[in-house]
């Protein structure tokens, strides 16, 4: 392996050093302090590394290619910003509060393999090493009910989707013999004779592994679970870094392997996609947990963002990708308002949290209502583009069914998106108890709502030059 | 001085203007309204003297104010059209209206609403005056709307009471329905005939359209619906007598002299348009023959004086209709002129009776007034005689006499014709002198409170002068329309008796027409009421006196089902289906929450099946 | 430039009202008041500027501004300003002070985020009203929604979140089927050219089967069918109306209509003539049904609110008309009635706002015999009621007029049922004025009458009204142009 | 040694993942849901193996040792908050997870 190789993995090895020194910094001293600031500092050095590392492919397993580079940058900034509201969210918590760093680094340098993944191998290895290390973030409050019955659920659920997953490459492999992306486009393409029985239902079961990762109906079951259990931080995590990585990798997959040859392959990403709009605006209707509700909208938005997958057109990769950034800005917004409003003894998650917030913290309340705007997707939010580009995708596939659904049930997603904002604005009753916000002031969060709110506006207003970017990204991959 | 046409209709607009926006003492109210309206009078007398004495050349003069607007093609303009036609109409309406308004300003002293009372009146005014004098059918409908408006506000002056209001109300709304088919009206001339200039409209007419065609046929109908509305005619009549609710000078120059008489000129105004259309005139013959009957008949039954006076002005403006239905269309307007003098004075003079009575209508409760009020009893008589057509002396007697003898002798007339407008002399002759006998003979029966002073006495006095001289203009009067109306007695062939003798005929069943009143409501009141009270009679009686149980139909075919639609659709039935939509995503909730049951082996079952059922549409589909 | 300087004005000062309203609320006030008199004043200049320069170049904008945006997408900032523009952003501006100033002393909570809001519905109306570029419209249309959103959901009253939400969910389907028509032909005309393109003089030309241009011009049509709004997607309006405040609905009755008959006239028959005229036929039909629908709701309402909501459902039923009658003369009423029923509608609100601020009810049943105590207000209200049933001489008649007349040259049967639903506003016209100010004052109201400020801008509205009515010809020689252009595609 | 006929090892290895796959469903005790995640993994790893050995390639036993890799690795954590679990409520009943719903 030569220099340039090395140098080129740069952004992924700079994450794993990291989270040994930060284990190695515990061994010596334990220090809240010390772990944060190394932990942003390396992800900081990450994501600065993804604009100087030059493209090259490492092995058969990792393709670090432009697109690759893209998706690490926006998966450490995630966890940058995640990081940073972390901090204060576990200072006022029970428990060690260090190796939560650690986990959180793991976990990302599993989402970036995954950005970065060519393979099924480096696949499956990504989604391992992303998957345990959250099974610990989840349930890293242990001391706490419904982080551990989270985790455990987590923890059952992912690894049986492992299996279905695992089993369904082995069947893909059984019929093809290549585990690599590239190879297997290649066989696709060579119309050499296939043996159906094993390809289609194997690409089913990696489906199912997957789907379980972005929580697409009808694998979507754990997600509100998960989202209300896991500390407020984590949840941000889960639906974003691990989500994110997980599209990334779909994304290249299905725009490099050629699987949309199979128009059967079609129809199932289709059902999957109306399922997941329907269940996922659907249920959350009139949920009253705020955690539950981002979990149910993002079992939606994951719905649209297949149908943009679907167009498999450059217009679709570049929406996807358009998307999934603005998706990451006003997730982790709306996660970082919850996480601002969360008292030490539990999160912010119940909409009466939420009432007349207005009128006590009017910055915060706009703050969040920029961020569920953006993601009703309406205009002057990068939630408007985003859903913008993506029906654009699916009229220019003339995928009338997909977009009519698509148009439905955002509509009737705007209906609880308004019931959260209706609820920021609501007069303040005076004897509704509201949680103590944090004891300490979150200078780091502030910033962290403050760069998301203007980035979400910024690309909601002028998005040319992230375009310019998804675009040099993604056609690396096309 | 035709320059200064304008001010005809201005200066009422701009006082009506400054009486409602301004808070002024009374005294200033009542100059300035009477004052306007006299200036307007002056002014209509001094253009109309220029007009005869130096009349211009192609017999009428226009004046534009201002373009109103000009979109493709449609190009009305704001601007008063002067003929003889319109000075007649100009005239009379201003003339009086000036003394109706003299007479207000003592007849509402005492009301709180005195400069409301006479900003609507002032607006009143100018919306006439406007509506007689506009060159365009878009400008007279601007004034037809406007005194419709005025006549609505006006009989709902007294607002405190909801009865006035309702009055107020179904006037308008009665009144409108006839406009709705007079705009249509419109359309329909604009289309065909590509403008609404009245004057180019009648000349394209009269090139473009063959006698008898249906598009005109179809247009004078639309119009003649609106002239109907306005004149209080069969079938839209019923409004007038509830618009007795307005003050009495209200009912004087509103809906007696001047608005109901509207749809009178309207129709002389488009004589042209009528001529080609046989049909729509004879509907106009048969509408004013029917009205001017059935006019007749309810005034016999009524014992409220003004309603008395409504239905004989129904059934006057009938007459109207009838001459101009079989083209005698001097005399229509001859007629209307006479009426309005001797109409605005019966009600001026009901309206002494009745204020001084202290607001008592029935005229059974009145009797023995010639005392008391010895002006208004004179004058009373004198502008009875005339609606009764007593001859030689009246002006009604004229002006009926030459309808008569139109009804006969013109283009479309018949002996018929003439049978039934005598009947109807017989008729307006009984209930004239039914109500002269029971308000001002016989013994009184309520004290007499208040009498009259000079502002409500002068206009009485000049209008019974103008009801008894108004007649003896009749040939010049002819004359100097004849430009505009002509008529052309006798041409007809086949006229078996001459004008004397109708006019003779017409005589003596004027006096029987008095004889009986005489009999029934002076020498024998118990054989009026035995004719009553006879089965038949009664039936009649209610019949007549219900105005021919016309509100209780339209109340059924009309009213009625537009309440209940209305109350039954409250709530908006379309929105029943949106609800519908929220509450069905409610319950698809409601039964998907169901499935996030938290159950760790129920998810896993999630899992398993999504994936099989996926598997089977791939490897089965 | 000008053009989009009236934008930045509306928006900074609204961002500015935003953050000074901390120092004092009357600041705020101000600063939004001055804000759209400027704005006001700059479309006059324009107006009176413009107006001699376009004649005498005969170009098809009297003002543009095209920047490039997001030319990854072919999407411009491309402004345009014509005479059917300028009329309405008149409109927009005159009624967005009466707006402010109306909002004076009703607003007491948050008067910052208030005016913030105002001016961004104002500003995301003139985007509406000048974007030549699809996709610039469609974010300016979105724009509208949220700010309207919380105009109705925070200042409202007591069922305002409900129509709050109502009003959100209609509006964004049905644009949202708007944005699958543009962008269906956005590539449409790609394929047909390879030109990206949202440029709104180059989508005219694109060629459409029928069966794809019928679609595609539904799309377009639901979003302006709930906006303006068209039976039967009308029945967020009466909701929305009955919860929101008197200035809040001023703006979504007159001008949010506006905007949706501006686009139809602008946007869906230029773009696809054959199919509107194909369909035209079904919406004079829903036209009628409205209007005559419409009169008879508005005739059994007891919320005053209501009662008003229903009534300009019944006006925008003649806007549709005109629009869709294929007359130039009905077109051109069309536009007329926009700008009168914004007019008088919006004085209606202002009346029933103020009765309600001195009742704290808006139930005609509590009211009566107000006359005694309010006479001015009772005449303003006579006055505006007498607009509505379309008495001539006021704005109304004219549009009304213009719409009937022009139908009627097309469609005889359409004029003559829809001249029926003039009568039928009579009902309901005179029984509000019936119900409010005349008969007994059963509940001894003593009541103090119009204030100043209330007086003047009614007053205004008024002298507004009687000069649409009387001499409108400045207003269709400012259309004559755009007029034109529509005729040609229409034909 | 013949090779194994790769139908009957894929219908061994889904033998082992359906067994898995109901274990996970029928059995109630959380420890038992660990173990049939293993035999489900492992019914990959025969899959695995058995593609492996069709195409003569490593690359089938590669991912065989992968899977065991991170099947160790999900026990270890598993255990550790089966352990947490236990001793907060003690009990092992996976239905007993179900605090959060709806």
């Amino acid at each position: 392996m030569d220099a340039i190789r090395l140098i080129s993995l740069s952004p992924l090895l700079i994450v794993a050093a990291t989270s040994v020194a930060v284990l190695l910094a515990i061994a010596i001293r334990r220090n809240h302090a010390v772990a944060f600031g190394l932990t942003l500092a390396g992800l900081a050095a990450s994501f600065c590394s993804t604009f100087f590392t030059p493209p090259s492919q490492v092995t058969q397993l990792l393709l670090i290619d432009r697109y690759a580079l893209f998706f690490m940058g926006l998966l450490t900034a995630a966890s940058f910003s995640i990081t940073l509201s972390a901090y204060g969210y576990l200072a006022a918590r029970e428990g060690n509060k260090e190796e939560f760093y650690v986990l959180l680094l793991v976990a990302t340098l599993g989402a970036m393999a995954l950005a970065a993944s060519g393979h099924f191998a480096s696949l499956f290895l990504g989604i391992e090493i992303l998957s345990v290390a959250l099974y610990g973030l989840i349930a890293y409050l242990r001391e706490r009910p419904l982080p551990l019955e989270a985790g455990i659920k987590y923890l059952v659920l992912a690894g049986s989707s492992s299996a279905f997953l695992a089993f369904g490459i082995a069947l893909v492999y059984a019929d093809l013999g290549a585990l690599d992306f590239a190879k297997v486009a290649q066989l696709l393409a060579a119309q050499r004779s296939m043996n159906l029985e094993l390809l289609l239902p194997g690409t089913v079961l990696i489906l199912t592994g997957i789907g379980f990762k972005l929580a697409l109906a009808p694998f979507h079951m754990w997600t509100p679970d998960v989202y209300e259990g896991a500390p407020t931080p984590v949840t941000a995590f889960v639906a974003t870094v691990s989500k994110g990585g997980m599209f990334a990798l779909l994304l290249r997959y299905f725009s490099q392997s050629g699987a949309n040859r199979f128009p059967r392959l079609l129809l199932v990403l289709s059902i999957i996609a109306i399922a997941s709009m329907l269940a996922g605006n659907l249920l959350a209707l009139f949920s009253s947990n705020v955690k539950r509700i981002l979990a149910y909208s993002s079992i939606a938005h994951m719905g649209y963002l297949l149908v943009a997958l679907e167009a498999s057109s450059r217009l679709g990769t570049n929406a996807v990708a358009f998307y999934l950034v603005a998706y990451f800005a006003m997730t982790l917004g709306a996660f970082g308002v919850v996480t601002v409003l969360s008292s030490a003894q539990r999160d912010a998650d119940q909409l009466d949290d939420y009432r007349g917030l207005f009128w006590r913290r009017p910055v915060l309340a706009l703050v969040f209502t920029a961020m569920l705007l953006s993601l009703a997707g309406i205009p002057l939010t990068a939630g408007f583009l985003a859903k913008f580009y993506i029906v654009a995708a699916g009229v220019a596939s003339q995928a009338w069914l997909l977009i009519l659904i698509l148009v439905i049930t955002s509509t009737i997603g705007l209906f609880y998106y308004l019931r959260v904002v209706t609820a920021l604005y609501q007069q303040p009753v005076s004897d509704v108890q509201v949680p103590e916000p944090l004891p300490r002031r979150a200078p780091g969060l502030s910033l962290v709502l403050a760069v998301l709110t203007v980035l979400l506006v910024w690309f909601g207003v002028y998005p040319t030059p992230l375009l310019r970017m998804i675009q040099s990204a993604i056609s690396s991959i096309l | 001085m035709l320059r200064l046409l304008w001010l005809v209709p201005a200066i009422p607009f701009a006082s009506a203007l400054t009486l409602a926006t301004m808070r002024l003492p009374r005294k200033a109210v009542a100059w300035i309204a009477t004052c306007s309206i006299a200036a307007s009078s002056v002014i209509s007398l001094l253009v109309s003297i220029q007009f005869l004495t130096n009349p211009p050349s192609t017999g009428a003069c226009i004046q534009v104010l201002w373009k109103w607007f000009d979109v493709d093609g449609l190009r009305p303009e704001i601007a008063l059209y002067l003929d003889p036609l319109s000075i007649i109409m100009m005239v009379v309406v201003a003339f009086v209206s000036f003394l109706i308004h003299l007479y207000a300003t003592e007849f509402m002293r005492g009301d709180d609403g005195y400069g409301r009372f006479f900003a609507y009146m002032n607006l009143f005014v100018a919306c006439m005056l406007t509506l007689v004098l506009a060159n365009n059918l878009l400008l007279l409908y601007l004034g037809w709307e406007g005194v419709g408006l005025c006549s609505y506000l006006l009989i709902g002056f007294w607002y405190r009471d909801a009865e006035n209001g309702r009055a107020g109300r179904k006037a308008f709304i009665v009144t409108r329905v006839g406009d709705t088919a007079m705009v249509i009206g419109l359309f329909l001339l604009f289309r065909q005939l590509g403008t609404l200039n009245i004057q180019e409209l009648m000349r394209r007419a009269a090139s473009e359209w063959h006698a008898g065609s249906v598009v005109a046929t179809a247009a004078a109908l639309l119009l003649l619906g609106g002239a109907v509305g306005k004149s209080a005619q069969l079938p839209l009549q019923t409004w007038l007598p509830d618009a007795m609710a307005g003050p009495t000078p209200v009912s004087a120059l509103i809906h007696a002299a001047t608005m109901v008489t509207a749809g009178v000129y309207l129709i002389a105004r488009l004589h042209v348009l009528y001529a080609l259309a046989p049909q729509a005139q004879f509907a106009v013959i048969v509408v004013g023959a029917a009205t001017l009957l059935m006019g007749g008949l309810s005034a016999l039954t009524q014992h409220d004086l003004k309603r008395v006076l409504a239905y004989s002005t129904i059934s006057q403006v009938g007459y109207m209709f009838l001459a101009l239905g079989v083209g005698a269309w001097p005399a229509a307007i001859f007629h209307f002129m006479t009426h309005a003098f001797f109409k605005a004075l019966l009600f001026l003079g009901a309206g002494i009776v009745i204020e001084s009575l202290n607001g008592e209508h029935d005229i059974f409760h009145m009797g023995g007034l010639r005392k008391p009020l010895p002006v208004a009893f004179w004058t009373f008589l004198v502008a009875g005689c005339s609606l009764a057509g007593l001859p030689l002396i009246t002006a009604g007697a004229f002006s009926k006499g030459w309808i008569l003898w139109g009804a006969y002798s013109a283009a479309n007339g018949s002996v018929w014709l003439w049978a039934s407008a005598l009947a109807g002399v017989f008729l307006t002759s009984l209930y004239t002198f039914r109500m002269i006998f029971l308000v001002f003979f016989g013994e009184q029966r309520t004290q007499v409170a208040h009498r009259p002073g000079h502002a409500m006495h002068i206009p009485c006095i000049i209008l019974a002068f103008l009801s008894i001289a108004g007649g003896y203009i009749k040939s010049p009067f002819a004359h100097f329309l004849s430009p505009v109306l002509s008529w052309s007695p006798g041409a007809m062939q086949g006229v078996s008796f001459s004008e004397t003798v109708s006019e003779g005929i017409t005589a003596l069943i004027f006096l029987l027409g008095l004889y009986s009143a005489y009999i029934f409501f002076l020498r024998r009141r118990d054989y009026a009421a035995a004719l009553a009270s006879s089965s038949t009679g009664r039936v009649l009686h209610r019949f007549w006196f219900s105005d021919w149980a016309m509100d209780w139909l339209y109340d059924r075919l009309f009213v009625r089902p537009v309440v209940w639609a209305a109350k039954t659709g409250k709530d908006d039935a379309i929105d029943g289906f949106y609800t519908g939509v929220a509450r069905l995503n409610e319950l698809t909730w409601r039964g998907m929450s169901r499935t996030q049951s938290g159950r760790l082996r129920w998810y896993v079952a999630g899992i398993a099946a999504g994936s099989i059922v996926l598997i089977a549409v791939v490897m089965f589909l | 430039m000008i053009l989009v300087w009236l934008l930045v004005v509306l928006l900074g000062g609204g961002v500015l009202a935003g953050l000074f309203a901390r120092l004092h609320p009357l600041l705020s006030r101000s600063i939004a008041l001055v804000a759209v008199i400027v704005d006001l004043v700059l479309a006059l200049i324009l107006a009176v500027c413009d107006f001699g320069a376009a004649h005498a170049v005969g170009s098809r904008w009297l003002e543009e501004v095209n920047w490039s945006w997001i030319p990854q997408s072919g999407i411009q900032f491309h402004l345009g300003l014509d005479g059917l523009s300028l009329l309405l952003v008149l409109l927009t501006l005159f009624l967005g002070m009466v707006a402010v100033l109306i909002s004076w002393s009703d607003i007491t909570t948050a008067v910052g985020f208030y005016h913030f809001h105002l001016l961004l519905i104002l500003g995301g109306i003139l985007g509406v009203l000048l974007s030549l570029d699809l996709f610039l419209f469609y974010f300016s249309w979105e724009l509208m929604l949220v700010p309207m959103y919380f105009l109705i959901s925070i200042w409202g009253r007591e069922r305002r979140t409900y129509a709050a939400i109502q009003f959100f969910l209609f509006t964004q389907l049905s644009g949202l089927l708007m944005l699958i028509a543009i962008l269906a032909l956005y590539f449409a005309h790609h394929q047909a050219t390879g030109i990206y393109t949202f440029e709104y003089q180059d989508l005219l030309g694109t060629q459409l089967s029928p069966h794809m241009a019928m679609w595609i011009m539904l799309g377009f049509f639901a979003a302006f069918a709930v906006k303006l709004p068209v039976f039967p997607f009308h029945t967020w309006l009466p909701d929305a109306c009955a919860e929101a405040s008197t200035a809040t609905n001023l703006v979504l009755t007159s001008l949010m209509a506006a905007t949706a008959a501006y686009a139809m006239v602008r946007f869906l028959l230029p773009l696809f003539p054959d199919a509107a005229r194909a369909i035209a036929p079904v919406i004079i039909v829903l036209a009628i049904i409205g209007i005559l629908y419409s009169a008879v709701l508005a005739f059994s309402q007891t919320d005053l609110m209501r009662l008003i909501a229903y009534a300009s459902i019944g006006h925008l039923g003649f806007v549709l008309l005109g629009i869709f009658s294929g007359s130039p003369l009905a077109l051109q009423g069309a536009v007329m009635t926009v700008l009168a029923h914004g007019v008088s509608i919006g004085a209606l609100f202002l009346i029933a706002g103020a009765l309600e601020k001195r009742l704290h009810s808006r139930e005609i049943e509590t009211m009566g015999g107000l006359w005694d105590t309010m006479p001015r207000l009772g005449g303003v209200a006579l006055f505006f009621a007498l607009a509505a049933l379309g008495l001539p001489g006021l704005g109304d008649f004219i549009g009304e007029f213009l719409i009937l007349i022009g139908t009627y040259q097309v469609h005889i049967a359409a004029a003559a049922v829809a001249a029926c639903g003039v009568l039928a506003a009579t009902f309901y016209a005179l029984r509000f004025v019936q119900y409010a100010f005349q008969g007994s004052n059963l509940h001894s109201w003593r009541l103090p009458d119009l204030n100043l400020r209330e007086a003047t801008v009614l007053g205004a509205l008024m002298i507004a009204l009687l000069w649409l009515g009387l001499y409108p010809q400045p207003v269709f020689r400012t259309l004559a142009q755009t007029a034109s252009h529509a005729q040609a595609f229409w034909r | 040694m013949t090779a194994v006929p790769m139908a009957d090892g894929l219908i061994l290895g889904a033998a082992l993942f359906a067994l898995g796959l109901a274990g996970l469903l029928l059995r109630r005790n959380l420890l038992f849901l660990l173990i049939s995640i293993e035999i489900m993994l492992n019914g990959a790893g025969v899959a695995f193996v058995t593609a492996g050995s069709r195409w003569g390639r490593p690359d089938g036993q590669v991912m065989f040792l992968f899977i065991l890799a991170a099947a160790a690795a999900e026990v270890a954590v598993g255990l550790a908050l089966l352990l947490r679990f236990y001793h907060r409520r003690q009990t092992l009943d996976a239905d007993s997870l179900n605090r959060m719903r709806g």
